[in-house]
């Protein structure tokens, strides 16, 4: 087996334990971690892609390389985002839930 | 040579992997942040060799980054720890 | 090749981020005022590019010079004009009415709402015209990104506790959404060599990478749209956040993911989307629909009524998929319809939840059990508010109606009789929402209403403004590009015995599903039976927007998607 | 074949790190084992061909994200013990086992059926690079074939940041963010933070200018820029600034707006926006990034001390 | 001279291996905390010193060679650092049976 398609394989595990973590991790700090980690995959079978397409004296496929690299700054300030956002949920509930009230269809 | 120093790298890397079994046994909160530990000086340690290996000059500077930015990381580690008198939610340590 | 008018797609795109950069540095009482001048500067390059789009075809601008697979093409054709320029009216109108909620207070020198508002509004306008020219996926990952960032601190602008939970809800689940589509797009860069839609359309083959890509792609961006069920985030993010953010989340940012999908299916990949998927996401609008307009009918608040009925409309704008992907091409007069249906609903649904805001910053509150002689008290934010509800039904000259007759003859030429049934049924449910509303402010006030507090009268024009553009849009087919042939007289006895007809399952409706009884008749055991089947919908919409139930019915559907299209 | 054993041994560790993060018993654990993973991930982008990646990787991946999510779980406030009793059941723990499962194995399935030869863009980027006058052909990417994607990226991060300013309690509008570090007593850390910052400065302009020609870069540099910053709020060294500050203001915007009107004086004077005039392409680009560099480290660094928290009048 | 300082290469190299080695072995055998955070901080600087050594002679540019030198050095850094954060969480250990 060739190292590209090792680390395509590996690439395609990452994203389904990012997956698995962000369906059942119910603190959201723990989804964006677990959302990293999935992103992580998806980037490093990009770059497995690129490095199959190395051609022309490049050793990989350039295009890709940078798509990445817009790319991960892109999840970086997803990140950052969601970190604000549950920092401040914490600090004026003092909770981190998701959930929501169930319908309180019950009562009429 | 160059095969050498990817031998090397597998060798350092299998090295820091037996490390980790240390976190599936625990038992505390240290012995995982060692584990950590030795992962990243073992992961800076292979990336050189590696980068040794296949002649690519720039992986020096990918190392500095790392270890850059570990420093600066260990830092916030310390910062956070300091300003904990415990960690918040290490139950395995109560 | 670039086209002439071309450049004006990429002045569409970065005339907004200007102005939100050049806002952001001079702060203060100016964000607004650049938020302003923008929006006229913005609305003429939209004009103009229809203009050009008229003269020429279809448009296109190589950024750079450099033309793809290396480079990145901006293109525009008829529905992406066609979205250009109702999103740029529709900014424009909510413009007008944020204009007086998002003041900077005397005394101060900047305030934040203000501040972010007029930002973010521009943010969301750059990243929309984005959506609609970019021929690249690639780039469109950018902007989906860019309007998911926009959109969530818009959602907690007022900053309780509740919208910043729905505002996490909302990155989180739209995160996963992103994450899966920029997978579609690794794997088609891997099969083909490009992220070009246009070059990938002529590439791309039936085939294991092109399947999966188009099923995750899909999904992810059905996440990002709130396509039932993975609406999970929508009700309480549209509903918490202020009006005229909500106006922006509801009537624009959804239809970029849409947008997107549309041309994923039609555009891109037609060949690999075959017809048995495309049943399926008709089936899950159909679903959404149903689901979305009965929870509507049982919700308390005004705003989250809008809310749960924008969970329906998004159904209406998946249910041209089974007419357009027959199995043989594309239908174009489907498409045509499902950008109708878009600018319909993104008109009405911003007029309508202006009209909530209003209500709500009127009264205090907005609870519709408690409107009683609030039609008489605000007649014009009552009049958005039915005139909306009333467009979005598809009754002449709306463009709903166009949109649904458009559809009903892609129907019928594909011999797809259920849908049919689908498209006649989905407007007795809007109507039962409408009839809901318009009973409550209509009823005289047991005690005369509290002391109103003002409101500004451009606020109300604008809102009565946009739900009436939606209410006349079928008129467009008289000086546009559509046949004016299915325009019919609203008066003749069809069209009024259906208008009636509608209106009257939808009292129906309202009647058997609705909280309290519509009318003091003393309910019978039919309406204890309707009761417990609303409730039971009620707790199923729960258990489907638990984040558990959401991500598996996500990946789930995945999973169903590619099976669909491995097997056609 | 040595390689081989390198690769795998990699992505053995790799995914052994990724489970460790995400089933770590709590946020502590999970992000040690996450910044070990960062760290790992530079280790494949090196074997991938990638060092432009490594070292935004390394930069972002463990560094900036991993110091982030410490700041935040120390605000935790035992969210996270609550959140323990919100977990899921059995049933839903299977059920996304079998779905990532059926995810991982699907996209398996495509990495073993790609084509063969890759398609590429590499032939074509070879060919055109000469006409950008940069020797690195990612920076050739970023700044001139895919130039619009560059822009966007840096208008995502300051769209990011207002977004994050945005949460700010209504009362500490134009305040400074994030809280006030006091000085480390025992002196450490503030002897930490008087010794790194000269040298990763000194780093960071060096990979800035290596960018052009090697690997390395504005964002890299920006990040590491941010890295420093960071570090000496940290030790209480010096303070955020004042979010309603002008000159921070215009240091955020001044990356996009030059990157733009370097863009649009392309249309005068090559034809087409985003395009540069030939003899002109390398200094305009590096206009570009000299312009770039600034607000990527502000915003990265704001964006890392989080929404406005403090009042914070004068000095 | 080539093969001399290859041959030096290697047995740095090798060394610097060992005591990886030695190091994740002391983490898995060593009996407690303190005496495991011993065995780790010694094993993994070394390893790496002598990595960076034997790697010394392979560097095509003093700059690059300095640059190797500052790697470790940073290393350092960080483990000294975070040494400090791990004893202290072991004797909190220690204090709460």
């Amino acid at each position: 087996m060739n190292v590209e398609t090792l680390y395509g394989l590996g690439a395609a595990a990452l994203v389904g334990i990012g997956l698995y973590g962000l369906i059942v991790l119910a603190h959201p700090l723990r989804k964006i971690i677990a959302f990293n980690v999935m992103g992580s995959g998806v980037f490093v079978l990009f770059g497995a892609l690129a490095k199959r397409g190395a051609a022309a004296g490049l050793h990989a496929d350039p295009v890709p390389q940078a798509l990445l690299i817009t790319a991960i700054v892109v999840a970086f300030a997803a990140s950052a985002l969601a970190v604000a956002l549950i920092v401040r949920l914490i600090e004026s509930t003092d909770s981190a839930s998701l959930a929501s009230d169930p319908p309180d269809g019950s009562r009429d | 040579m160059d095969e050498f120093l990817l031998s090397a790298a597998a060798f350092v890397l299998l090295m820091v992997a037996l490390g980790l079994l240390r976190v599936a046994r625990g038992p505390g909160y240290a012995d995982r942040m060692m584990a950590a530990q030795l992962l990243g000086t073992g992961g800076i340690g292979a990336l050189l060799l590696v980068g040794a290996a296949v002649g690519e000059a720039a992986v020096v500077d990918v190392a500095l980054t790392l270890a850059l930015l570990a420093a600066f990381t260990s830092i916030a580690f310390v910062k956070f720890m300091a300003h904990k008198d415990r960690p918040p939610t290490s139950e395995d340590d109560a | 090749m670039s086209t002439p008018g071309g450049l004006l797609l990429a002045l569409a795109v970065l005339l907004p981020f200007v102005g939100m950069l050049l806002g952001l540095v001079a702060g203060g009482r100016h964000v607004r005022r650049i938020a302003f001048a923008t929006m006229l500067v913005g609305l003429g390059i939209a004009v103009g590019i229809a203009w050009a789009w008229l003269q020429a075809g279809e448009l296109a601008y190589l950024l750079g010079d450099w033309s793809p697979p290396l480079g990145i093409a901006l293109r525009a054709d008829g529905p992406a004009v066609a979205m250009l320029l109702a999103v740029a009216g529709v900014v424009c109108g909510i413009g007008l009415y944020a204009r007086a909620d998002f003041d900077t207070p005397a005394g101060s020198s900047e305030s934040r709402a203000a501040f972010s508002y007029w930002l973010l509004l521009l943010a969301v306008w750059g990243s929309l015209n984005l959506v609609f020219v970019s021929g690249d996926l690639f780039t469109l990952y950018v902007a989906l990104e860019l309007l998911t960032f926009a959109g969530v601190p818009l959602v907690c602008l007022a900053g309780s506790g509740e919208t910043l939970r729905a505002a996490l809800r909302y990155l989180l689940f739209a995160l996963c959404g992103s994450v899966l589509y920029l997978l579609g797009v690794v794997l088609l860069y891997g099969g083909y060599g490009t992220v070009d839609m246009r070059l990938l359309a002529e590439a791309v083959q039936a085939e294991p990478i092109a399947r999966t890509a188009l099923a995750l792609m899909t999904v992810g961006l059905l996440a990002k749209t709130a396509l039932f069920p993975l609406h999970i985030w929508l009700p309480p993010a549209h509903g918490g956040a202020p009006a005229a953010a909500s106006a922006v989340l509801s009537a624009l940012v959804i239809k970029g993911s849409w947008f997107l999908v549309l041309r994923l299916w039609c555009d891109v990949m037609p060949g690999v989307a075959g017809a048995s998927a495309a049943q399926l996401l008709g089936g899950l609008g159909a679903a959404a629909i149903v689901v979305g307009s009965v929870v509507a009918l049982r919700q308390q608040r005004l705003k989250l009524l809008v809310a749960y009925s924008t969970v329906a409309q998004i159904g209406y704008l998946f249910l041209m998929f089974p007419m357009a992907l027959t199995g043989t091409g594309v239908h174009d007069g489907a498409v045509a319809a499902g950008v109708l249906q878009a600018i319909s609903h993104a008109t009405a649904k911003a007029g309508m939840f202006m009209a909530a805001g209003l209500v709500y910053a009127a009264l205090g509150h907005d609870r519709i059990d408690d409107l009683a002689g609030a039609a008489r008290a605000l007649p014009i934010a009552l009049l958005a508010f039915l005139i909306g509800g009333v467009a979005l039904m598809g009754v002449l000259p709306s463009g709903a109606y166009l949109a649904k007759k458009l559809l009903l003859d892609a129907a019928d030429g594909s011999g797809q009789w259920a849908w049919t049934w689908v498209l006649q049924g989905g407007a007795v449910f809007t109507a039962g929402y409408v009839v809901l509303v318009g009973v409550r402010v209509l009823r005289r006030p047991a005690q005369p209403l509290a002391e109103l507090k003002p409101i500004s009268l451009l606020s109300q024009w604008a809102a009565l403004g946009l739900s009436l553009a939606s209410l006349g849009l079928a008129l467009t087919a008289v000086v546009g590009p559509l046949p004016a042939s299915l325009i019919s007289n609203p008066l003749s006895p069809k069209e009024l015995g259906n208008t009636l007809a509608v209106l009257a399952i939808g009292t129906l409706l309202a009647w058997g599903l609705a909280r309290r009884p519509l009318f003091s008749i003393t309910s019978g055991s039919l309406r204890g039976t309707t009761q417990a089947l609303a409730r039971g919908f009620e707790q199923g919409d729960h258990f489907i927007r638990r984040w558990p139930s959401a991500m598996v019915a996500m990946l789930g559907i995945a999973a169903t998607f590619g099976w669909l299209l491995a097997r056609a | 074949m040595t390689g081989n054993i390198v690769s795998l041994a990699i992505v053995l560790l790799l995914l052994a790190l990724a489970v460790w993060a995400v089933v770590a018993r709590n946020a502590f654990l999970a992000i040690a084992g996450f910044v070990a993973y960062g760290l790992l991930l530079s280790l494949v982008w090196v074997r991938l061909h990638g060092v432009d990646v490594a070292l935004t990787e390394a930069a972002i991946g463990g560094g900036l994200t991993g110091a982030m999510l410490i700041g935040a779980v120390s605000r935790l406030r035992g969210t996270e013990a609550a959140a323990r009793a919100e977990r899921s059941g059995a049933g839903v723990h299977v059920l996304a086992l079998l779905l990532s499962l059926g995810v991982a194995a699907t996209l398996a399935l495509c990495v073993l059926v790609l084509p063969d030869p890759a398609p590429t863009l590499a032939p074509q980027v070879a060919q055109n690079l000469a006409v950008t006058g940069v020797g690195n052909p990612i920076t050739g990417v970023l700044l001139a074939f895919r130039a619009l994607d560059t822009l966007l990226e840096a208008i995502v991060l300051v769209i990011a940041l207002i977004g994050v300013w945005s949460l700010a309690p209504e009362r500490f509008w134009g305040g400074r963010p994030g809280l006030r570090h006091q000085a480390d007593p025992d002196g450490i850390l503030a002897y930490f933070a008087r010794l790194l910052p000269p040298l990763g400065i000194v780093f960071a302009v060096y990979i800035f200018w290596a960018g052009a020609d090697h690997p390395g870069g504005k964002f890299q540099s920006a990040t590491i820029l941010a890295a420093m910053w960071t570090l000496v709020l940290m030790a209480g060294l010096a303070d955020t600034p004042r979010i309603d500050h002008r000159a921070l203001r215009f240091g955020i915007v001044v990356g996009p707006l030059v990157f733009i009107a370097i863009g649009v004086l392309g249309l005068f004077s090559a034809g087409a926006l985003l395009a540069y005039p030939p003899q002109w392409a390398k200094p305009m680009i590096v206009v570009v990034e000299v312009a770039l560099l600034p607000t990527l480290t502000l915003v990265l660094g704001l964006l890392l001390a989080g929404a406005p928290a403090r009042r914070g009048g004068g000095a | 001279m080539d093969r001399l300082l290859d041959l030096f290469s290697i047995v740095a190299i090798v060394a610097g291996g060992f005591f990886f080695m030695a190091g994740s072995v002391g983490l898995l055998r060593f009996p407690d905390a303190y005496t495991r955070l011993h065995a780790l901080t010694k094993a993994d600087n070394l390893g790496l010193a002598l990595v960076v050594i034997g790697l010394l002679p392979q560097m095509d540019s003093v700059l690059a060679a300095l640059k190797l030198v500052l790697v470790w050095l940073l290393v350092l850094l960080s483990s000294a650092a975070v040494s400090q954060l791990i004893a202290r969480a072991a004797r909190r250990r220690e204090r709460t049976p």
